[in-house]
């Protein structure tokens, strides 16, 4: 199949904090070495609310990320809550009315969420953030919808797009958040940002291919 | 293990601000947010002063609610911004339509929340102006001074601004005022021994023994130098070098002076600091007006300590001396 | 290595007095004994409040000199007495005919150095009577009272002395009143990490990671037990459990909670023990009358914390409210 | 010699200084076992203190005890400045009128200093403080005079009691001074006071040893 139901999308969400549960010391330890060590630690909590409060239900794919979005932006704070918060929400607010998702509406979906994000941050590709990870995955994304791509090979590449985003941050030097005062200091360590959001892309990208393939 | 103590480390700013509440009753109070925090009596007609940000720096952010300081402040959980939501909240408590003063520190996440704080307050009505604290030396060059950290200088901004409000100042002459103190004061940061999140199980960073860290930041972030320990005398100097040329700091300035701890580094080491801290800004024919010494921001259980000084003029005098009464700031 | 600011070990005591004369200029200043400082404006014809202790306690000794507290203090090394000659001196320094009280905590060596500071002071002329603070329940059982050491409860008793001075009580008054303070007074510490003398160059006891020792001293005397580390709630539950039944407290009993940081516990973490030590004294019926919470009486870089509980009776409960203006302790 | 000069001996305080120096950090670890840690500290700087103060110039013995103990008393406080200060100075007045000094003499002077510290402690032998080493110390002395032993040898065999005096506090539980609260917990740790006091009370006899050999 090349769409996928949104009332389905449940699983997606599950995929998505059970992943970033999975990494919560790996990312507070990589936010510890450049940053203040709180990453790991608040994405857990976040998460992990989402889970505790909504889980118990089913939802769909823009309703879950809408509610995630949402206790994001209004329980969690720090950076993580404005930001993706802003990316959750406005990813939901461009599919809430999607009953199937395809490829090219996914793109459109992480577009939005992507240009929500543009609105409230400075950083741009390159800055060492999440940035990173999430503007290639878009270009990839966007890329296979023109090539006309399968869904499930797209969701693949995506995958390998924000891993080899996230990496990229690595020889960078920090410019916007926290680790930006370091200057050449901040080169050689990841930026914990781009990977809590590679790993959730990942597993959107697992968890899409999961329902693509029940069908 | 962490030698804390604690229950849930999840529960540890709900349970903190519990135990804040029933201490303090008589300075402050609940509100319908329970991530803000408001003074008790809040004086009529002024304009209102907010702040906000991470735990773990106490007594900041809320042991500076009160008499003649923040009228109401959002918390965060540990090292990490309050929501704008929070925010907003903080400013609803305190807002009494002569606008509300939001003064914090500048941290990419409080940055994001204040300013949705912001556009969410103008749908309701309520006028935000914000000034960013951003005394930190150490953390970018002069040239990019909009870059830097605010640190224990907040505490001279509320101070600055607070007063300033309690005078009936309207909300631009009491911005002006806190943006005055900010752009007059400067600080610096040493650490010799770093901080363990209540969460994580494990330091957040590594200082060797017989090595401190120039110029790190409250949440325990890479300073610009790390070098063997000092004695008080030249960790003075070498503080002292950082903070004076960069304002700078002239002959004959009257000036105030705040070394705080970091949170585990005993008092007594600080009054040893500022001993020498004294000594020489005197040789510099610098006058010191007032000095803070003591654990006034800290991090959670780190050594070290800040110095902050801030020029004053005949204004930011009159305001620095006007009394207050809070947790982490009492005067007469 | 230790993580420490300072010059010369041996100086550290001189350099920090210098710089606490330094920074509060508005309350306190020196004497002619460099181991003496006296309040500043001291109110004419009352009764002359002096303590003294070793060092490494800030803000206990020298941290309480001020309105309606101590008026002179004598000032040791890191963890030791006072001479008597310093007591002396302290004595002399704000004897204004009217007798002077020591009030001071349960250690060898204070009581011989006060013991011969009183044998010289008849000799000049001066009287001194003194109060001994000791209320650390955990140090000896309750038939051998007079051997318990003077922990946090010494600030009550400060607090209730001065008080009782200011308001023009004679010499047998004050030091009636100081005595019922401390007899109303328990405490107990819990240790969870140890200090480091300055001049030694190792931590002075050890706590294993995951442990803590339930009713240490606040210079890490040993306690009654050493257990594995437990919830806030837990350790509220084992402090009360030794404090309550001591005196005992019991139902409607209007009483002051004082929980003190011994140094580098987080005073996050004194809020949540305090949150925890509230609801189980509520549960018991007894009315929480005020409560103090912060680093009050502290043991270098120690971990850990102290409770201290004083029942109040009418005239306790006057002085208590009293205010008070001291580096360590102010109040309106 | 059965006698030495007291205007020799400023040596014996030399040897006193030098070994409370070299014990400082063996002293104070004592004190941390079950004290607070600062008795090899406090000492140290008490007795380094007359050194710099006084060492410069000769003295007698008793004028070197007295002040040695004034200083103890007047400057350093603690709980040592009024013990030793007691003890140094009780020894120093009922010396200082002497110009020679006899065993018979010697144990006179101790026993002054002992008494007056009996006047100011309730801590009697038995209780694990430096009486434990004192008492024993000065009986062996009034033995020795009664049995007209020689000085030298009344040496000896009052180092040899003032260590065994401190070896006895191992097994003793403490009843005075900081350690008292620890009851069972203070056995089987030498009682630090008692140490520096067979330390200071060895130093005494070689060096009037030391004296007796010159002549
Ligand atoms: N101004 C910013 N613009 C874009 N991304 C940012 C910004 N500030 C922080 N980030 C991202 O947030 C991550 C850190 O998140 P987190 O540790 O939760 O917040 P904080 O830095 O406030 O402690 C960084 O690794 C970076 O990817
Ligand atoms: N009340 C006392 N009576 C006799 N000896 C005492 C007494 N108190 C302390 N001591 C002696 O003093 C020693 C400790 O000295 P020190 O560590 O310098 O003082 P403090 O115990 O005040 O820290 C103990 O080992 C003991 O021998
Ligand atoms: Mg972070
Ligand atoms: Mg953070
Ligand atoms: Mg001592
Ligand atoms: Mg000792």
């Amino acid at each position: 199949m090349n769409v996928f139901e949104n009332k389905k999308g449940k699983i997606i969400l599950l995929k998505m904090v059970k992943t970033i549960q999975e990494n919560k010391v790996y990312l507070g330890d990589l936010d510890g070495l450049i940053g203040d060590g709180d990453h790991g630690m608040n994405m857990n909590k976040g998460f992990s609310l989402f889970e505790k409060r909504y889980c118990k239900n089913d939802f769909s794919f823009t309703d879950g990320l809408k509610n995630l979005g949402m206790l994001l932006m209004n329980e969690i704070g720090g950076s993580m809550g404005p930001i993706y918060g802003t990316v959750f929400i406005g990813m939901a607010e461009a599919g809430e009315n999607l009953e199937t998702i395809s490829l090219e509406d996914f793109s459109k979906i992480l577009e939005a969420g992507y240009n929500g994000l543009m609105e409230i941050v400075e950083a741009r590709a390159g800055d060492k953030t999440l940035v990173d990870t999430l503007f290639p995955t878009l270009k990839s994304l966007k890329t296979d919808v023109v090539l006309g791509v399968d869904f499930v090979v797209a969701l693949d590449k995506m995958k390998a797009a924000a891993k080899q985003g996230s990496e990229s941050t690595k020889d960078m030097v920090a410019r916007y958040g926290r680790s930006s005062r370091l200057g050449e200091r901040s080169r050689g360590v990841l930026d914990t940002g781009s990977v809590s959001c590679y790993l959730i892309l990942a597993a959107m990208a697992d968890g899409i291919k999961e329902i693509l393939k029940e069908l | 293990m962490v030698q804390r103590i604690l229950n849930d480390p999840d529960n540890i700013v709900d349970e903190m601000i519990s135990g804040f509440l029933k201490t303090h009753k008589d300075i402050v109070e609940a509100t319908e947010n329970n991530r803000v925090i408001k003074a008790k009596n809040i004086p009529k007609d002024k304009v209102g002063i907010i702040t906000g940000g991470g735990s773990g720096h106490k007594p900041a952010f809320i042991g500076y609610v009160g008499k003649n300081m923040c009228d109401a402040v959002a918390v965060g959980e540990v090292f990490s911004s309050p929501t704008a939501m929070a925010f907003l909240d903080a400013a609803k408590a305190v807002d009494q339509k002569k606008g509300v003063a939001c003064l914090y520190g500048n941290y990419s996440g409080d940055n994001m929340n204040v300013k949705m704080a912001i556009k969410m307050a103008i749908k309701q009505g309520i006028t935000i102006k914000s000034v960013i604290a951003n005394d930190d030396v150490a953390s970018a060059p002069k040239n990019q001074r909009e870059k830097r950290r605010g640190v224990a200088g907040e505490i001279l901004m509320w101070k600055i601004g607070g007063a300033k409000a309690a005078q009936g100042g309207n909300l631009d002459e009491v911005i002006a005022a806190a943006q005055k103190a900010i752009d007059s004061t400067r600080s610096v940061g040493i650490g010799l021994s770093p901080c363990t999140l209540p969460a994580a199980g494990h330091p957040n960073f590594e200082i060797k023994p017989g090595m401190m860290e120039m110029g790190i930041g409250h949440h325990g972030e890479p300073g610009m130098e790390i070098c063997s320990l000092k004695t008080a005398k030249e960790i003075a100097e070498k503080m002292i070098n950082i903070v004076i040329p960069d304002y700078p700091f002239k002959e004959q300035d009257e000036v105030v002076v705040l070394v705080s701890g970091l949170g585990a580094t005993p008092v007594m080491e600080l009054y040893v600091l500022y001993n020498e801290i004294e000594k020489l800004i005197k040789t510099k024919n610098i006058i010191i007006y007032k000095a803070y010494v003591g654990n006034y921001f800290t991090s959670l259980e780190m050594k070290g300590a800040t110095l902050t000084i801030m020029k004053l003029d005949q204004e930011l005098k009159k305001l620095i001396d006007m009394p207050a009464y809070t947790m982490g700031l009492k005067q007469k």
